[in-house]
């Protein structure tokens, strides 16, 4: 009874351009180097709360996302950062976030976990698990119900991320059952990184060594993606949401992936070997896919280099954004964005600084 | 009452499905999504027609999965689209409290201004008459401390359809406590469009010996209340406050000003209630101008009981509230 | 992947003595004129709130029920009259408590939806759909840990019946989940009776014609039998029980049913046919193991009016037990039962009539 | 302060897990479950250790589903096991809230009296240093106005050591909320065994001149507030309420007949919280001994942000409650 179809999966490989690769390969080791210099700054207090880096899973959120069209609107958890980069956030809005500072995406209200832009169609971070695969739903209706009733826009499809632990979520559950019911176009794509906290996905979520029956429950078609080869990950998504887009259908996507550091700032990782952890970082994504390419020839070690050197000077300049950003004000920035309609003594609202701009025209730092 | 004017007497039901109608005429964002509210005609027949009018993709049937379709409401506002959800009672609205209290108050804030909210969760609250303690929550005791949501909570026919309307033009999250007990109440209601803005409390009746504050279904006890209590010669003033979040305290002080008394009614439990809010909130704006305390009417602190005779007993009533006034007025 | 185990289910009818079935058919025609008599009451405003009669589903409780011991605790939903009274709860303590009066099983303050005996092992009657799934799963546990940890008790199973509606409720997949994960025996019954309320199963949930799927995203072994033969319900559920019993494991039974009368009191039932009506109601259980034992000549004519008159006489006990039994009174009821110890304004708890009384040796009408 | 005798100093958390393992040992029934509280030895290593000593039978680890495990919880009790349910934020609960509302508290009522539901819900509320809206859920605001609850917000080790052993030998449910911020806290406990009564608040502080009413974290914010405040020759008399349900109004009524003056402290949000309901209560029984309308010191009414900086200045802190003294007492 599953819908498993593991034809669309094993299909030969799609020809990508080596430029395309090559954006691929800068945008994990932005990731990778933005989530470094986060531990950094998270260590020397310059951020603070629960913060929740997501080095080793860059080819999800970076194959995935690359499978999608700009406006296809974007969901997660509160392992964010990547997904918020890959869809194109500035890093210098999501580094001013996490320093809690007015330059931020969300003007330092919204902190790690809840960062958003809306510039590109990426709602959020959110932090409750589960709590997202409802949304995600609706976003995906919203997508439907403006193309048919409205009459605008095109066919677009939802990707919803979530984390393994969000399986046991009465909210996930809803919210499939609520997709086939209603045709919604949201694909929820399981980031299968084996453990929730210190929980091992076999200790917490019956049927884990065969998530399609997850899927299976609700008949929706099962497809699974090796997480630390964007392009695997890449070509099963790709074809996952034109699927889905033509169709107008969801879908429910495991991709296998890892986690390389603990599960948030202070996390001992005593549920896990240092084996396990190297043998995974022995099949890294990054490495993976520079050594393919240069292989292929489109890239050589200065090409690499290079690469290194643009994105650690693109989050240097964003931590300077951040460091330079001012504090919020309590007195003009506590009350705002309450409502958007003030009554009595909430303030009004405003656009954080990154929505009063195209893309790539950002301000100045402060 | 700007009611007056008009000639025209329509059902409690059939205001709010006028104001839900008008709207989804005049703004094709707008759509009702609940159990049962289309192939069924509503649970309580309030989306009664809508159906044919509007077409399935507008007035969706969904099943019994409250957190997944407020979720889903709520997701959908934040592309700007202006989603009805009914919850057939608030009650039901507990398994949906994450997404109804974490994700729709909080949105705007949480993205720093980037994602509005414009949706109205709706539906019956408190005592539906005999449905026990899991049936008969009144929600706004639970979340009305929560910053980010407003609250209406209307008694009569014209004030549930202008407020409706305003909740649904509202860029914020609105919670909208009706009551089955009040569905079928006929009261005037004009032909010509109108709206009732948030934050205005009404005075359903005049009077300069005791005003009378309350919300929603007790609003009546308190008008019945005040009838009983004028052949005594004790003249209350009744405001409805008729939106909670945000509450309109200046017309209550003013009337306190003028009548030295006030009895709270509210039909949440006492601790940490309504009642609670609005007595603090008179002491802490005009102490001076009170001859006594403010009494507070509410249910008795006991769930819900299903027997007849213990709900009576339980929830607010005319005879609780003359109680109150003699005794606030120190005839008693 | 289903767990489906097709072979359990069609073994052949085990022998079941005729003196049994004679007390199934009872047990079901009791049911049958309690809520016959139910309706009547709740015409004449003697009832009130919201009620939902059983009329139709006989064969589900009691074939279910007999396959149990009578310690094995049982929970439902709030149709739950059938449920009662199969598991043994007085029908006069049902009525009563239906009437809103201190005779009642509850002092009159849980009503129709909310019919609780301890006695019987009988958990209640739970008005919040799905909300009685996580429940089901606690009192699986509380066997359990009974039996492991505080070396009382024998092995035990949980029966936790729940509608087809409550299908698409996150409570029941996180209590699912639960039970496997942490191998509780309670044995999920879902009474399919096509409808929750006005929405057809087709309607509401996905997969509704193979909820072995359901069984199968947490690895639960998935049964079935025909509720309309409470013989068949029982072969199947003799099986499920005793196997959770000794495996101590959770499992799902789907049993095809159909309810008669409307959803509550107050329903127009435009979106089924009576046609469709008719057609279940000429697979009546109660007419079907009549014939049955007629046949088989364990019955005749007269024996079946004698049945008849018996819980005739019953239910017009209940009926007058009561009519006579006292209101509550709030000076001493309506702050009783608020909690066990009592502070502040709180009044005493006290057992309700029922609970003083052994089973059989029931107080005097009042 | 019975703890003075004590010499022993040990951590909130220790406190904690004192009162939980000698109940363990005492009575099999009782058993702890929730998120990582097993193997992990607890997300803020307060279960830290008890795996060992009661295997994993009755220290257990359950998946993410608040909902489904509080139920499991519940349904437990109903057979009277008597669960202690660990959440790692209250925060969290609002996905259990039809669990934690509907059953726990009505159980009983419902059932005539039949099944108890002897629970602990138990983790930390309010904010926990910038976590954000989410996150930072003060529940007794949401919460209190539930009949049928007991609300315990310790704000010492040795109070939570005595209110927890307590909590579980209770045969009601409880909602027991501690402190992220708070668990590092050492204070003195002393070896030998003892319980706190609920509904006892206690004077932290003895003073004449002016009444601070507090719960949970808040309480060291006034203790720090009187410190500062002594310097200047004003001496707060400092209650920690301890149990929000059952509310221990006499103490506080007794402090105010003295002072005079009063100012309640609440981190939850201003509109019918818990400060709401003191005030109200003060001002039903001692409006007399009033010289000056309640002070109310709450959380800012805007979702909790996640900026430090925003953060302070809408949570309760010394700064404005020694405002909201000397405006209470007319020096400002
Ligand atoms: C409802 C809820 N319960 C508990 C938590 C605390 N919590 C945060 S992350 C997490 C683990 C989630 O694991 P998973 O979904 O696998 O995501 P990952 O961390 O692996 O990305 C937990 C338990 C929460 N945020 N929300
Ligand atoms: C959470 C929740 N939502 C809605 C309701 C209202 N409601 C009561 S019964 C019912 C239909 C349930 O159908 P099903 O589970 O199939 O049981 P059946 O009535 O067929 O026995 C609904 C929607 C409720 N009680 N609880
Ligand atoms: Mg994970
Ligand atoms: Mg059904």
């Amino acid at each position: 009874m599953t819908m498993t179809d593991p034809q669309a999966v094993s299909q030969p490989v799609e020809r990508v351009s080596a430029k395309t690769r090559l954006k691929w390969l800068r945008d994990m080791m932005l990731i990778r180097e933005f989530e470094l210099r986060t531990m950094q700054a998270y260590q020397e207090a310059k951020i603070g709360g629960f913060c929740h880096v997501y080095i080793g899973q860059e080819a999800c959120a970076v194959g995935c996302i690359a499978a999608t069209n700009p406006d296809d609107p974007v969901i997660t958890a509160y392992r964010d950062h990547g997904h918020a980069l890959a869809r194109g956030m500035e890093s210098r809005y999501a580094m001013a976030e996490m320093f809690g500072k007015i330059g931020g995406c969300a003007k330092g209200k919204g902190g790690s976990m809840h960062l958003f832009d809306k510039r590109t169609h990426f709602y959020g971070g959110h932090a409750i698990v589960g709590g997202q695969t409802p949304l995600g739903a609706g976003l995906a209706f919203a997508t439907r119900y403006e193309n048919e009733v409205l009459g605008e826009g095109k066919k677009r499809v939802t990707l919803c991320f979530l984390g393994d632990g969000a399986l046991n979520q009465g909210a996930l559950h809803e919210a499939m059952n609520l997709c086939t019911i209603l045709e919604l176009p949201c694909i929820y794509v399981v980031e299968n990184n084996r453990y929730s906290m210190g929980t091992s996905i076999e200790r917490g979520t019956s049927m884990a060594d065969d998530l399609s029956t997850k899927a299976a429950a609700y008949g929706m078609p099962y497809f699974q993606a090796d997480g630390m080869d964007v392009c695997a990950v890449y070509n099963v998504m790709k074809r996952v949401v034109d699927r889905m887009r033509s169709e107008q259908r969801p879908a429910f996507v495991e991709i296998n992936t890892y986690r390389y550091k603990g599960h948030s700032m202070s996390d001992p990782q005593k549920y896990r070997t240092k084996d396990e952890v190297s043998e995974y970082e022995a099949s890294d994504p990054i490495r993976r896919l520079a050594d393919a390419l240069i292989a292929a020839g489109a890239l050589n070690e200065d090409g690499f280099k290079e690469l290194n050197q643009s994105v650690r000077d693109e989050v240097r300049d964003a931590i300077k954004w951040a460091e330079q950003s001012p504090e919020p004000d309590p007195a003009a920035d506590l009350y705002s964005d309450v409502v958007t309609e003030p009554f009595g003594e909430y303030g009004p609202t405003s656009l954080p600084e990154m929505c009063d701009h195209e893309p790539g025209d950002v301000p100045e730092s402060p | 009452m700007g009611a007056a004017v008009a000639t025209r007497q329509i059902q409690f039901r059939e205001a709010l499905r006028e104001a839900m109608t008008e709207e989804m005429r005049r703004d094709k964002r707008v759509f009702l999504m609940g159990e049962e509210v289309a192939q069924y005609q509503g649970a309580y027949k309030v989306s009664q027609g809508m159906l044919d009018e509007f077409g399935e993709k507008r007035v969706i049937d969904v099943p019994i999965s409250e957190n997944g379709f407020a979720g889903l409401g709520i997701g959908a506002a934040m592309m700007g689209l202006r989603p009805i959800i009914e919850f057939m009672s608030w009650s039901f609205s507990l398994v949906a409290a994450d997404q109804i209290l974490n994700n729709a108050p909080k949105m705007l804030y949480m993205s720093g201004g980037q994602f509005g909210c414009p949706i109205v969760f709706r539906g019956n609250d408190g005592a539906g008459g005999q449905l026990g303690s899991t049936h008969s929550w009144a929600v706004e005791g639970l979340f009305a401390n929560v910053p980010g949501l407003r609250i209406v909570i209307p008694s009569t026919p014209y004030d549930a359809k202008g407020l409706l309307k305003t909740a649904i033009r509202c860029n914020d999250p609105v919670f909208f406590l009706e009551s089955e007990r009040m569905l079928g109440n006929k009261g005037p209601v004009p032909e010509e469009e109108y709206l009732i803005p948030f934050g205005q409390a009404d005075i359903k009746r005049a009077g300069g010996d005791c005003t009378l504050v309350s919300f929603g279904r007790p609003v009546h006890f308190c008008l019945e209340a005040a009838e009983k209590l004028a052949e005594e010669g004790i003249e209350c003033e009744v405001i409805d406050g008729r939106t909670i979040r945000p509450l309109d305290m200046d017309t209550i002080i003013e009337s306190i000003r003028k009548t030295n008394y006030c009895v709270v009614v509210d039909q949440s439990w006492p601790f940490g209630s309504v009642a609670s809010e609005v007595a603090t909130q008179i002491y802490e704006r005009a102490m001076d101008h009170l001859d006594n305390r403010v009494y507070r009417v509410c249910s008795d602190d006991v769930p819900a009981p299903y027997s007849k005779t213990l709900e009576q007993a339980m929830l607010p009533n005319p005879g609780k509230i003359i109680k109150a006034v003699k005794q606030a007025m120190y005839l008693e």
